[in-house]
């Protein structure tokens, strides 16, 4: 029996503007069989998305296949011309973007795009096709199967939008769909849903298919055999269970290390006094309401603190408010009421109005380190610029500086003169964290970080804070949506959803002990490294939750919890009747929830 | 004193006239055909443009004036007053003039014309209201009165032997009494008005009831192509039969594609006019030497390509019969012109010379000076200014500017309204009690020989003394398709002096039903 | 040698040996031409090249040549500066009206597409009217004439980059306003608004001819390109040198620029 | 969406209202600065300080500024324009005939010209870099760096009186088949459309480029999408609201900035009205001329930024 996607000896080579080509992939060569699922594993820069779009006979601009065969489904890609590519696309194998949100035509409603493939390749009748969109939307568990197709992406979540994109790749009844990284966009609640929608389509309808992916547990669920991509070329091939459990290759073994879930022990730090302190915080945009809330409350009645050299996690899946938050502490967002106090000293909520020693010691490393550093101008001259500013040297201890602060992030000064555009993303993280450095500060606030990198690289820059904290004392609030993250890095800890801390404790005590549902459940979604995870995990409850996709959150009253919409413990005539009060656990953390059980077995393993 | 008798009646002159005259027909000689629509290219159009003949101000105004309206008197081609809607006209001492009327003559609407509509069309010209071109000379005019149905009456405020002349200027057309809406002629001219578009187009057709001789076109119409080339192009291509103003330099080609060309010696000039009241006017030394620097000839052919005839620094033509070709023009003579310059003191000065498209070829007459100044290390700063507002803003009040002139009807005419003490016109400011002396008594004077005298002593005393320069008389070239007949040259102005609709006619099959 | 080829590779020094090339001929040409831009010949009007006259004489029977290196030192030097005028200060305005208040942003936008709807030909007569026709006058007409157009691009362009995080982030530390539109903002934007400029500097060539033609402009005897293809353009039935010529120096001129500037402004 | 679409068209009005105050008393207060009046278009040479001061009383040119202002302003408002202070013809009537002929020739123009940009646009984007995409870019360069009246000259002399084709001037009179247009307007026309290109195919290039980098477009390749649907269906509308703007510019100076077009084919025009009125400071006429260009030019871009809004699916539902 031939399988059913056969590439051999593939070389794809590339250049960019008018430089010279190099290899991007090289001498690859793997099978799959039918109804079987290929991991393809790298970082980015691996070649793992060029393979993948060989595979429907896509090159991007400036590439080209230099050698080998691609065989999919009985039909040789490198021979094909244009007109028999188009008309194999789409049929016999389709495609599921990795960012759904961008891969919609935003200017079109969702059905003619999931229909369009089949349409054009005159599969079936527009309306058999759409009656058969609408099983597909309600296979993959998306609400309102029925209407959902009239609307646009931009009024869809992007979970939603991931799972209607499969449907998108499916309704031509493919013989082999390639994902592309299909759930790496989406929270960690919102991809349990995902993968399990699709897990059960594919083995119902017996696909042949290929996974794109650098998240290993997402493998372990998925795929029956992978392969290990670095650099273009294949490191390590097998099937799942070997390479996740017996990876001979050095690198695999590093990625699996990366993987692996730290916990950091909590170095004691008592509550020292409060270098940041947010205490009652609403943030909102609109007019104000009657209540003197504003109309779209964001940040709802948030209170925490920073101790000084401490360092504070806060998690939360987006749209959580995470990053209104870190804005309005920045300055950059005003809010409604409430105050933030650093050193014991209310801060003003615009920054033009903070004296410039308290902007010198509150510094924001955003999320996008590409947004961040000006395109136009060398990293030295950015840091340069931060370093005269704040008045910290002059002259020729300038430069010096800038070196300090290049090694500091463990950057060569050589980088100095190099343009962003010149560096990994890795880097540009670094020379964001040396711009935030270089201001001199005492807390930090980091907002989603490490959320663009790859693994390993993640792994090290959370290091690299670690180290800061301990030698320069700073203290850091590190904002993500990353659970294993968060634990392996913070002493503290607050749970942030749909505005509230619904959760404020130590990091340590997040697995185990009482806590939130939401704690919970997120806590739950992680997957594991383990084949039989979504299944036990699906099977258990342990993630049961409504879809997020159900109930919009701010519907519910402000004072109500704001986990009531979604909670699978919520009582009835309690919940849905009182504001939740804020109890606080014993040697545990203080919650916002009428019932923080813990009776579960699970949660005390 | 009958004056009938000078005043040779115009249909007498018409045909037999032009070969008396000394002006060749072209086209040789053929039997002049009926019927036809012409269709003419002039310069200007604008919406200005008017049909009440005494705001007419642009060419194609003259000739839109001549195929719907009658003067008591027309000027023919060389300038001499013929009689037109008057049948004679006396005078008394050249202050009273007595009009009698030509019978039946009608207008558009079939109202027959009267000494009424005589005196109307006069003394509306008084009216500061009705915005005429020609209120000061109106002005001269002290009583209109109609003494019977066909007679009518005029007093002038001092004697004036060329008034004759001025009842030709086309301004002084006559409409029918009382009117005051002008959007549509009512004139008693050779072609109805049959639209009439401002800045767009005219079209007239045949007046059957025409009280002169039947003009030869059914139709004509008449629009405006201010770009030269674009107007040499229709012509070229067919879209237009006949254009005013051929540009000189594309004469050559016209006739190579066997296009005809009328010149037309007009007296129309482009001058430097110095104040004499102003800093560098005040030495006569300078405006001496500005003459001396003018090189005429070169003038003459890199500005007018030959199409022009050498000016002598005063406004008669030489196709003037008053004309003093004894009074030589000025050599281009550098050396003196230096001399005399660097004795006015202003010889290091960088001399202010204004200019404008508006006052035709003043830029390139002003750039040849500029050339001529330069080597003899004289620096000219040209100033060319913007078309609008040229008349009021510029012309005659810059110490050196540019000025065109158009022809008058009579030597009188255009030496007193130019050059005479009290004349707002005077473009120098040039005061001189003797010729402001000569001025009236020539006005007065019946005695032919006598105002030649005259004439030529006032053209000596204007080319020595005042501060106007006449480098050129611009020679006016009109362009015709070749089955264009019955043009001739006229001194009168370009296209026969704006009445060439009276004259022309087609040969072959170029009708065409309108 | 080889190190100033190598060099030369990069875009940016191809544009500006462009710009060094027309300036240098600006500035030289004319001391090179063998005539008064103002001196007649004894040739006749629009002659075809001879050994006296490379390029033949024009419409006054003057030497085209000479004119023409005349030509090109009024619409290079004039036209460059207009072209910078209207654009540094478009662009500045443009920038400066995304990163204020909001208010003021409004009010701008409305006064330049007011001056985007009157004609220009208005404008230029007012300008006349106020300040002359001095040759810094014709600068300032043409500059103001382009101005909202390089507001508008540069407003438009600036939009996205003013909300991105590196400005954020030098507001945050409380830089001022001409730090952010020149250091941040501006060098983000340089790319598109290059090729936008080189628009512009078409249509202040085309500009300055027709302000000639009004009446302002450039002073005779000297002349500017466009001018001299307008005052020679019955040498279109002739061949004449003196019209076409200039018209070639134009579109040399210009699609160079433009052409230059293009690719300086493309990413690659 | 806080602002729904009626309020946002709405705004967008306000906004366009608010010019057109600024252009109307900016071209009136202009046309007042400017030296001399209209007695000197009517009486030039021959002014006499009587016929000057008679007239400008006739004209109403004695009154001051700001009642002459509030005067048009008054009639303004009530539909009433004046008129013409040279031949006393209401300046409806004089704008209304010429104003219907420089819309169909831009009219006409744009008809031609739109399609084509948005051909060389998206063709130049597809091919982006490629040789044809650099030689469109030279060609359309070059056509607008050549001054417009050397183009239509030259049109003018090759067609009409070399090769005896065309006609050399436009009579709007004769036409009254579809085949007497194509004969009297293909050269203004195409000459027209030609220096109007440029603009509207480096928009339409960029925009285009800018849609066909955007994943949704790799997607749809992916899904086997032929390139023609590509194109319209899924760049095109994505790439809308800039192309529209730089139509909406480009069209709004067919109307205005022709006047070199109208000059050389003697074409009767609004755009020469225009400048005939400057000249003469026919300020009722100047009024009226700029208040149909602006107004023109804020329907237009108005116009485009609606259609920008509404290509976007949020302004569609809103």
């Amino acid at each position: 029996m031939t399988a059913t996607i056969q590439v051999e000896n593939l070389d794809i080579v590339g250049r960019r503007g008018k430089g010279v080509e190099l290899p991007i992939v090289q001498n690859v060569s793997f099978s799959v069989q039918r109804g079987d699922m290929l991991a393809l594993i790298g970082e980015s820069g691996s070649g793992k998305t060029t393979i993948a779009l060989s595979l429907l006979g896509h090159i991007r601009k400036g590439c080209r296949i230099a050698g080998g065969s691609v065989r999919v489904a009985g039909y040789d890609i490198t021979t094909l011309t244009p007109h028999e590519c188009r008309s194999m696309r789409g049929r016999v194998v389709s495609y599921v973007a990795q960012n759904a949100g961008s891969a919609f035509n935003p200017a079109l409603s969702i059905m003619p795009q999931v229909v369009e493939a089949a349409s054009v390749h005159r599969i079936l009748p527009k309306r058999d096709l759409e009656a058969r969109a609408i099983d597909l939307f309600r296979a993959l568990a998306l609400p309102d199967p029925e209407t959902i197709g009239k609307r646009y992406p931009s009024e869809l979540s992007g979970g939603q939008l991931q799972r209607l994109m499969a449907a998108m790749a499916l309704i031509t009844d493919p013989e082999v769909v390639v994902f592309d990284e299909p759930t790496t966009a989406l929270d960690v609640t919102t991809q349990i849903e995902v993968l399990a929608a699709f897990k059960a389509v594919l083995a119902e309808r017996g696909i042949t298919g290929v996974y794109v992916t650098h998240d290993l547990a997402v493998v372990a669920q998925i795929a029956d055999h992978a392969v290990v991509l670095k650099d273009g070329a294949i490191r390590e091939a097998g099937t799942v269970s070997d390479i996740l459990f017996q990876p001979e290759d050095p690198y695999s073994q590093a990625l699996l290390a990366a993987a692996e879930p730290s916990v950091r022990p909590t170095q004691g730090v008592e509550e020292g006094e409060a270098l940041l302190e947010v205490r009652d915080l609403v943030v909102g945009y609109g007019r104000p309401t009657a209540m003197g809330l504003p109309e779209n409350v964001i940040v709802n009645h948030t209170s925490f603190s920073v101790p000084k050299g401490g360092m504070l996690g806060i998690i939360g899946e987006s749209g959580c408010g995470k990053s209104t938050l870190a804005r309005a502490i920045s300055g950059l967002q005003p809010w409604a009421s409430g105050d933030i106090f650093f050193n014991g000293v209310s801060l003003a909520g615009d920054v033009t109005l903070r004296t410039p020693e308290q902007r010198r010691h509150l510094q924001f490393v955003a999320q996008n380190a590409d947004s961040v550093l000006n395109p136009t101008k060398p990293i030295g001259k950015t840091l340069e610029r931060v370093v005269r500013f704040y008045g910290n040297a002059r002259g020729e201890a300038v430069t010096r500086r800038v070196y300090e602060l290049l090694d500091m992030v463990q950057l060569s000064p050589a980088l100095a003169t190099r343009l962003p555009s010149e560096l990994s993303g890795g880097q540009k993280q670094r020379v964001n964290f040396a711009r935030a450095l270089a201001a001199g500060p005492k807390v930090v606030l980091c907002d989603e970080i490490t959320a663009a990198l790859d693994t390993v690289v993640a792994a090290a820059i959370r290091t690299l804070m670690t180290d800061l904290q301990r030698d320069l004392g700073l203290a850091f609030i590190f904002i993500t949506h990353d659970l294993h993250a968060l634990q392996s890095i913070c002493d503290r800890v607050a749970v942030l959803y749909a505005g509230q801390a619904v959760e404020v404790g130590s990091a340590e005590a997040l697995g185990a002990g009482i806590h939130h549902p939401y704690t919970r459940l997120l806590r739950a979604s992680v997957p594991l490294m383990d084949s039989s995870w979504l299944e036990r995990t699906r099977e258990r409850g342990l993630a049961k939750a409504l879809p997020v996709a159900t109930c919009d959150p701010a519907s519910t009253p402000p004072e109500l919890c704001c986990f009531l919409a979604r909670c699978p413990d919520r009582v009835s005539g309690l919940c849905d009747k009182e504001p939740p009060p804020t109890l606080f656990v014993p040697q545990g953390p203080r919650v916002l929830c009428h019932l923080p059980t813990s009776t579960r077995p699970e949660f005390s393993t | 004193m009958q004056l009938a008798s000078f005043l040779k009646r115009r249909t007498v002159l018409k045909g037999s006239g032009l070969l008396a005259a000394g002006m060749a027909p072209q086209n040789g000689i053929a039997a002049p055909i009926f019927g036809g629509h012409l269709k003419v290219a002039g310069v200007v159009g604008s919406a200005s443009e008017t049909l009440d003949p005494a705001r007419q101000s642009m060419a194609t105004d003259y000739i839109r004036g001549r195929l719907f309206y009658d003067g008591l008197v027309s000027l023919d081609d060389m300038l001499n007053p013929q009689l037109a809607l008057a049948e004679t006209l006396d005078s008394d001492g050249f202050v009273i003039w007595r009009v009698r009327l030509r019978r039946n003559v009608r207008f558009h609407d079939g109202t027959v014309l009267t000494a009424e509509d005589v005196v109307f069309s006069l003394l509306r010209h008084q009216d500061p209201s009705v915005s005429s071109q020609q209120y000061a000379l109106a002005k001269t005019m002290q009583s209109v009165r109609a003494i019977s149905p066909l007679v009518v009456e005029i007093v002038l405020n001092a004697p004036n032997a060329d008034f004759p002349a001025i009842l030709g200027i086309s301004n002084f057309a006559i409409v029918k009494a009382g009117t005051k809406d002008f959007s549509h002629a009512n004139g008693t001219g050779p072609f109805y008005c049959e639209e009439f578009a401002p800045g767009i187009r005219v079209i007239g057709t045949r007046n059957p009831d025409f009280w002169g001789d039947r003009p030869y076109l059914d139709s004509i119409e008449l629009i405006a192509i201010p770009d030269d080339m674009a107007r040499h192009n229709a012509l070229m291509s067919g879209d237009v039969d006949l254009i005013a103003t051929a540009n000189p330099r594309l004469v050559q080609m016209l006739k190579e594609g066997g296009f005809g060309i009328i010149e037309s010696p007009e007296g129309t000039y482009t001058d430097l006019s110095v104040r004499l009241d102003q800093r560098y006017g005040r030495s006569a030394d300078f405006v001496e030497g500005l003459k001396y620097l003018f090189n005429r000839e070169q003038i003459r052919q890199s500005v007018f390509l030959g199409f022009s005839r050498i000016g002598n620094d005063q406004p008669i033509p030489p196709e003037s019969p008053y004309f003093n070709h004894q009074l030589a023009p000025r050599e281009h003579d550098p050396d003196k012109a230096q001399f005399l310059l660097k004795r006015s003191g202003f010889w290091n000065e960088i001399l202010p010379m204004v200019c404008s498209p508006a006052a035709l070829g003043s830029v390139d007459i002003a750039v040849v000076l500029q050339y001529s100044a330069s080597q003899i290390a004289q620096k000219i700063a040209v100033q060319r200014v913007p078309v609008d507002g040229y008349w009021t803003q510029y012309w005659m009040k810059a110490s050196l500017g540019f000025g065109n002139i158009n022809p008058r009807p009579a030597p009188s005419l255009t030496l007193g309204v130019g050059f005479a003490s009290t004349s707002p016109w005077n473009e120098s400011r040039w005061h001189n009690a003797h010729f402001d002396g000569l001025l009236s008594e020539v006005k007065s004077t019946g005695n032919d020989a006598r105002k030649r005298q005259i004439y030529w002593d006032m053209q000596e005393l204007i080319a020595s003394g005042s501060g106007v320069c006449i480098p050129n008389f611009t020679t006016s070239l009109d362009a015709y398709a070749p089955h264009v007949c019955g043009l001739r040259p006229s001194q009168a102005g370009q296209l026969m002096g704006y009445d060439f609709a009276r004259s022309v006619w087609l040969r072959g099959n170029r009708g065409r039903a309108t | 040698m080889i190190g100033i080829f190598g060099k030369l590779r990069s875009k940016h020094d191809r544009a500006v040996l462009l710009l060094v090339f027309w300036l240098l001929l600006a500035l030289i040409g004319p001391l090179c031409s063998s005539y008064n831009p103002g001196a007649i010949s004894s040739q006749p009007v629009f002659s075809g090249p001879s050994t006296a006259h490379l390029l033949g004489t024009d419409y006054l029977g003057r030497d085209t040549l000479s004119r023409l290196l005349d030509g090109i030192r009024h619409t290079v030097l004039l036209c460059f500066a207009s072209t910078l005028l209207s654009c540094s200060i478009g662009t500045f305005m443009g920038i400066a009206a995304v990163t204020s208040k909001s208010w003021v942003e409004v009010l701008a936008g409305r006064v330049a597409d007011g001056f985007l709807a009157i004609p220009s030909l208005l404008f230029a007569l007012l300008v006349i009217a106020v300040f002359g026709t001095s040759t810094v006058a014709l600068i300032m007409t043409m500059g103001v004439i382009y101005m909202s157009g390089a507001y508008r691009t540069s407003r438009a362009l600036s939009q996205s980059v003013a909300q991105r995080d590196f400005v954020t982030m030098a507001r945050a530390r409380g830089e001022q306003m001409t730090y952010i539109i020149v250091q941040e903002i501006l060098p983000n934007i340089a790319g598109p608004m290059m090729a936008d400029i080189g628009l512009r500097f078409i249509y202040s060539v085309l500009l300055l001819s027709n302000l000639s033609f009004l009446g302002i402009g450039v002073q005779p005897p000297s002349v500017d390109l466009g001018s001299m293809v307008r005052e020679n353009m019955l040498g279109v039935v002739y061949g004449s040198p003196a019209m076409i010529v200039p018209v070639i120096v134009i579109a040399v001129l210009t699609v160079g620029i433009n052409v230059t500037l293009d690719s300086h402004g493309r990413k690659d | 969406m806080k602002n729904s679409l009626p309020k946002l068209i709405g705004k967008r009005c306000l906004a366009a209202a608010t010019s057109l105050v600024f252009v109307v008393v900016t071209v009136f207060a202009v046309t007042n600065i400017l030296p001399g009046d209209a007695t000197d278009a009517l009486l030039g040479q021959n002014a006499t300080p009587q016929t000057v001061a008679a007239l400008r009383h006739g004209m109403g040119l004695d009154q001051p500024i700001f009642f002459r202002f509030w005067s048009w302003l008054w009639a303004a408002v009530h539909g009433e324009f004046g008129h013409s202070l040279l031949n006393g013809l209401s300046v409806a009537d004089a704008i209304g005939p010429r104003l219907h002929n420089s819309l169909l020739l831009a009219g006409a123009a744009a008809l031609i010209a739109v399609p084509a940009s948005l051909f060389l646009g998206i063709t130049s984007a597809i091919w982006k870099d490629t040789f044809y995409d650099r030689i469109v870019s030279i060609m359309t360069l070059g056509v607008v760096s050549v001054p417009e009246f050397v183009i239509a000259t030259i049109a003018v002399y090759v067609f009409s009186v070399r090769l005896h084709l065309l006609p050399a001037i436009v009579d709007v009179g004769s036409v009254h088949s579809l085949g007497q247009f194509l004969y009297a307007f293909f050269m203004p026309v195409t000459t027209l459309a030609l220096v109007s290109l440029a603009q509207m195919v480096r928009m339409t290039r960029a925009a285009m480029a800018d849609t066909l980098s955007a994943s949704y477009i790799e997607m749809a390749l992916l899904k086997g999408i032929g390139p023609v649907r590509l194109i319209l269906v899924h760049a095109l509308p994505n790439a809308l609201g800039p192309i529209v703007n730089a139509v909406a510019l480009s069209l709004s100076s067919l109307l205005g900035g022709v006047v070199v077009i109208e000059v050389v084919f003697t074409y009767p025009g609004i755009a020469g009205l225009m400048v005939d009125a400057v000249s003469s400071r026919d300020v009722p006429m100047v009024q009226a001329c700029a208040l149909v260009f602006c107004v023109t030019y804020l329907i237009l871009t108005t116009f485009a930024d609606i259609v920008t809004i509404l290509s976007l699916p949020r302004g569609r539902k809103a």
